[in-house]
């Protein structure tokens, strides 16, 4: 008899907190937009489902040893925990969790100590986010991945586009501010470092958004990571009024020469240029933009074909799956469910928006200096979202004139927000880091 | 933290987006050096770009034996497969 | 001289224990098995060759540093760690290996820390299993990879075939009974958790039962592996005389409706629906139970097909390669060579007729109750051992009428099988987690 | 460690058993309610049977325009590599 | 203000040491060779492009959290740090890193948890040269690949050719001797392990050279993998005057008699009955030539085509991206700027040359004793350098003789120079460990 | 380190080298013999060869249809490029 309550005991339902029933909810919501609204289902199914694992009740994927052992754990554990974290005063298992926060990297290092000789252990999310996110490589292997499927050939040809994709990238500045701000108010308790990484989703970059997150504000990974995707699933939503708002029929009408023939030299040449000047200047951007350019240099130097289809292929794909279970395991419903998600989703959509604006005004100021006039739609590309921005620019393109094909245009700007948001990435990390010290 | 967190915010604006400018516009510059050298000293001359084949082809040559011999053992699996 | 003395002193024929010879000839023997005979190579394959090098005398590659520096270390070490071990008496290296089994996590941390120290180094395959197995990760990621293999089609067209999957896991806890009652003979010495482990090898499912194994008694997953896939590909002998023996002409004649068609979309919502049901009555199958349904539902979904391909060749090639290597790195002669493994192969294999048996009688229950008759050749697919048993099924059913096709019928319960055998190693890990504290 | 080994076998047994019969049961249940509710409100009618199929498709197609793909793309670096 | 002054402090031209640039340089110029000139591209294009990026000036991406602490903490941390490592006297950061090479484990251990605490983590390229090299998996994985990607038939039908690649290794051991009169010579500071590490340049077999360099002089490694691979794609360079010089037209004419066929089941034994050899005398070379065995038997037994798929594709190259990274992090101007670089360029050569010459020589007086004779050009192919050394072979045959195809002849010695470098690492390592002690 | 530099040096050419020749002559041997055994007791009949594919087919059928479209992938690159 005794089995059979320790059996129900240990059932989800009787030990689900209605946080996690929300969790789950919200998870089945997500997979719901990937798989039937087709948002950015690569990402999204994984991180999702990853999600749902994080938040069954009792099994406890996403908890490392310590924490599962201060859920699960007696009193004698549980004591010896607290003296550890030099609590006097503690009544819950919750004070406990509570402390860890503060704990330091021996106090840390010793409560692992006191679960794992308890018997406990990591949970599998908890494992596989410490191996591809907290370590860094998986969204580093993700971004050589994508660079080696970047074709860099449209930037070459009209390299000017590289200012609006510098401009777009106000977007993540702005929404920076926006956090202090709404810090001001009272509502949220925002960091300098959770505003920075809150900003980067204007990046509209996911590996950049989620490896900033990771180095600035890991709790918050999993509303920025959700953020981040969803809104550049629905770029084609968010642009268009914005890039109508800003433009003029004449202005969206205007032809911009074809471009000219960019030879694989200057391909090849291209992504070690950038690296040296990341080198020179920008060395906090190193780890994005070095394996950006490596995946980059891998595809275009011509004689390492096999290494460059490994990572497009199987390589990225492997590191996709565990990335999104590893993000998914933010998704647990203590870290999730807080004030702070409500205004990441906020400010992460106004991200895109000043992000989208400030990229069509930077082609309409170049045009009143430049004699080769740029048509401002492609300015809404800066933000990346490579390359479903620069789908939309050719589409409002086609409807202004059914003759004028912008994509290959929108490329340029497209591909220079990805290098834009990698070196403001890099700033962000290297300014905050200074300023938490 | 001397500063209060607005001044903070204020600060990774300014220089973050300096930053941002200054570094992309660099980049612009040498970009333009660098295509224009390449296509003064390096042009994609017809004849070069045979010599250049010949240099690029050889790793992708060390895969046609490979794919050569990949082909073969399929087909020859392929057969003792239908000739069961 | 010194040095020629040396390289002998080095050879393995100098080293070789008899027991480690007699590992070899079993190694070469599984191999034999795998290539000359086809039984489950893609696991035989690399566990007999990691079998191989486990055994190499002097080679230590399946040792962690401490075992490495107790066999090889000197006399000054060998002393350190008996104190650290707080042995007081003491005669030999073995007496110290001995000590292992029973030391305190904090003690195996400074026994580490001694060996690194002594600059002895982890073996290869010790390395190898602590990555792929001791962590959980390979039979789960083998796992995710099943489940986007498996089409839940003629389950979902006939689910009460479930039924016949949860009979045939009656072997799993038959065996368990079986293990307790050759510990009551005095025969061999089974804990509670090796029991379990041991039964496990009834549910016919590899990845089950090397992740059971290595939670429950890592020390036999050498054995309980080697049982488990050698009589998954034993199942066309194992099975058909029970199956004769349990049926009659007629039954054997039954012919089953047609399978109805299942749409997409049942096929989308069932591995969601299974997860949420694992979430609130039985998290503990939640690791086994939610990769399987990942890799489901990423095939099914039909937006993430990379990923799926990707989970059904390169990543699962690649975590064969190495959980087979590192369970062989199990066979290794001091812990395979026990009277145990005799015991482990003996109830293994009654286990597997148990089963077997326990799923045709389901069926012919069943057909007691229920107006569509099921052939009871189809319970017996119940074990699992996909998709060796549903053919079994198959044949058996020519037999009795050549124009009575039971193969699609048979994968029906073949992968709830599947299902049947994770929700049995979840139960059994948690209440034999509860049984030992 | 209260219970005989044979008392924890037979614990395993009758409780491990149970589950196994009772979450397979209530799995034939929802699996039940699923289908049914699938088939009544989310029909694959002829019309849109093709749509889904056409989204569908994609997978079970399964390599197929990936591979198409990976020729297309092979096709056409071969052809720049001609006309180099 | 402060902080734009912040900004160019952290840029990388402000903290540039004059070996970086140079480092910078170097690199570059091995890009160049690789993707120009076509030497060994799969390995050098990652080795260059870690070796940019281990040298970003700023950046440490090739620094472990306690070297990069000790380079950026402040006064407090590094006393504390200096006191772990028990400096009475210390002025500079630099001070600390040169005690850092005679730390014992423990001190590394307790530096670690400083450099953790006070919130330094490990560069990237540190983490991959750890995971990838430092555990000796990456170069054991590629060598599996290579396993399962070589042909034994050649070397089957004529087993004598052995001896061939068992001469070329007189190269390794040469220069052992070479690199220990240099540093008699008092010009450079080579230990024994140095110098063994140096030797097995002259194996031409890129995986084993990194792997012994990673056992026995880690330091080194960087130099000893750049020469390592160069002088491999010299080969056709380096081996010919040699071999000119060493025969007479008349020997160069010698037509050999055409292979035997080798059946498949010859080829199934063959990885066996080498790794069981290894076993019962060599188990040194355990780790290398298992794993080239089971890479082997899993291509020629037939019935895991899928692994040996993925170990000749994805695995490799996945494997090979994050080796040439790593290794290009020892490129790190500290590490590679010392005289010593110098002296492992020269003596690689040298160990070329004298393999080659060994070859040679060893063909001849093996036609000598022999009734059969031997085109002594196919004894240079015994150095390995897979398949480049066998076309030189047959490039200079077909000049003798237009009608005489040495290809497959040469293809016996070349792959029996795997096996015999493999050999002189295993022993190398036991020896050299055993000195050491 | 009771031994001079040079003194292991000559240690490390000499049992190394000696190593070296001794184990590869002995694979020699064994090499021999064992191609011996295998032609005399295990010859490649036409009709063994038969059975030998049969078991060992098994397995790889489920690579079939997989295999296939690798092949006539293969071939096609392979005939693009012979048409280069
Ligand atoms: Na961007
Ligand atoms: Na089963
Ligand atoms: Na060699």
């Amino acid at each position: 008899m005794n089995n059979l309550y320790n059996l129900w005991q240990s059932s989800g339902i009787a030990q689900a907190s209605s946080g996690q029933v929300l969790m789950l909810v919200i998870c089945l919501f997500l997979l719901f937009l990937a798989i039937r609204k087709g948002f950015e289902p690569l990402l999204l199914v994984p991180i999702g489902f990853g999600g749902l694992l994080a938040n069954i009740p009792g099994a406890g994927m996403a908890f490392s040893a310590t924490e599962y052992a201060i859920r699960h754990g007696d009193l004698t554990l549980l004591t010896q925990m607290a003296t550890v974290l030099q609590l006097q005063e503690w009544s819950s298992a919750q004070d406990l969790l509570a402390a860890l926060n503060g704990a330091s990297f021996q106090q840390l290092e010793s409560l692992k100590t006191l679960a794992f000789s308890a018997g406990y252990n990591n949970g599998m999310l908890y494992n596989f986010y410490n191996v591809a996110i907290a370590s860094g490589a998986a969204p580093l292997i993700i971004f050589m991945g994508v660079g080696a499927m970047t074709d860099f050939g449209p930037l070459l040809a009209n390299p000017k586009t590289l200012f609006l994709g510098a401009a777009a990238q106000f977007g993540i500045f702005a929404t920076v501010l926006g956090a202090v701000a709404l810090n001001a108010t009272g509502l949220m308790d925002f960091t300098i470092a959770d505003a920075a990484a809150i900003g980067i989703i204007g990046g509209a970059d996911g590996p950049t958004a989620i490896y900033v997150a990771s180095k600035l504000a890991p709790d918050l990974l999993g509303a920025i990571a959700v953020a981040a995707y969803s809104y550049m699933a629905l770029v084609p939503l968010i642009q268009p009024p914005i890039m109508r708002a800003l433009t003029n029929e004449a202005e969206r009408k205007i032809v911009m020469t074809q471009l000219r023939h960019v030879s694989k030299l200057e391909k090849i040449v291209f992504p070690i240029s950038l690296l040296i000047l990341v080198a020179l200047f920008l060395p906090d951007a190193a780890p994005l933009l070095g394996m950006f350019c490596f995946g980059n240099l891998m595809r275009e130097c011509g004689v390492v074909q096999r290494l460059s289809d490994t990572a497009q292929n199987a390589l990225i794909n492997i590191t996709t799956i565990f990335l999104g279970l590893s993000v998914g395991s933010k998704l647990e419903a203590d870290k999730f469910l807080d004030p702070k998600t409500l205004g990441i989703l906020v400010l992460g959509i106004v991200a895109f928006g000043i992000g989208t604006a400030a990229g069509v005004i930077m082609a309409k100021l170049m045009n009143l200096v430049s004699k080769q006039k740029i048509n401002p739609l492609i300015g809404s590309a800066g933000v990346s979202a490579v390359p479903m921005a620069a789908r939309v620019s050719n589409k409002l393109g086609l409807e202004a004139d059914p003759q004028n094909f912008l994509l290959m245009h929108a490329m340029g700007p497209n591909v220079a927000g990805v290098i834009g948001s990698a070196v403001a990435a890099g700033v962000m990390i290297a300014m905050v880091t200074s300023m938490a010290t | 933290m001397q500063e209060s967190l607005l001044g903070q915010g204020l600060d990774l604006m300014v220089y973050g987006m300096g930053t941002v400018f200054v570094f992309l516009a660099v980049l612009i510059l040498v970009t333009f050096a660098m295509s224009k050298l390449v296509v003064r000293f390096f042009p994609e001359a017809p004849a070069q770009v045979k010599t250049i084949k010949s240099t690029s082809r050889k790793p992708s040559s060390a895969v046609d034996p490979r794919t050569l011999q990949v082909i073969r053992a399929a087909i020859q699996q392929h057969r003792a497969r239908r000739s069961r």
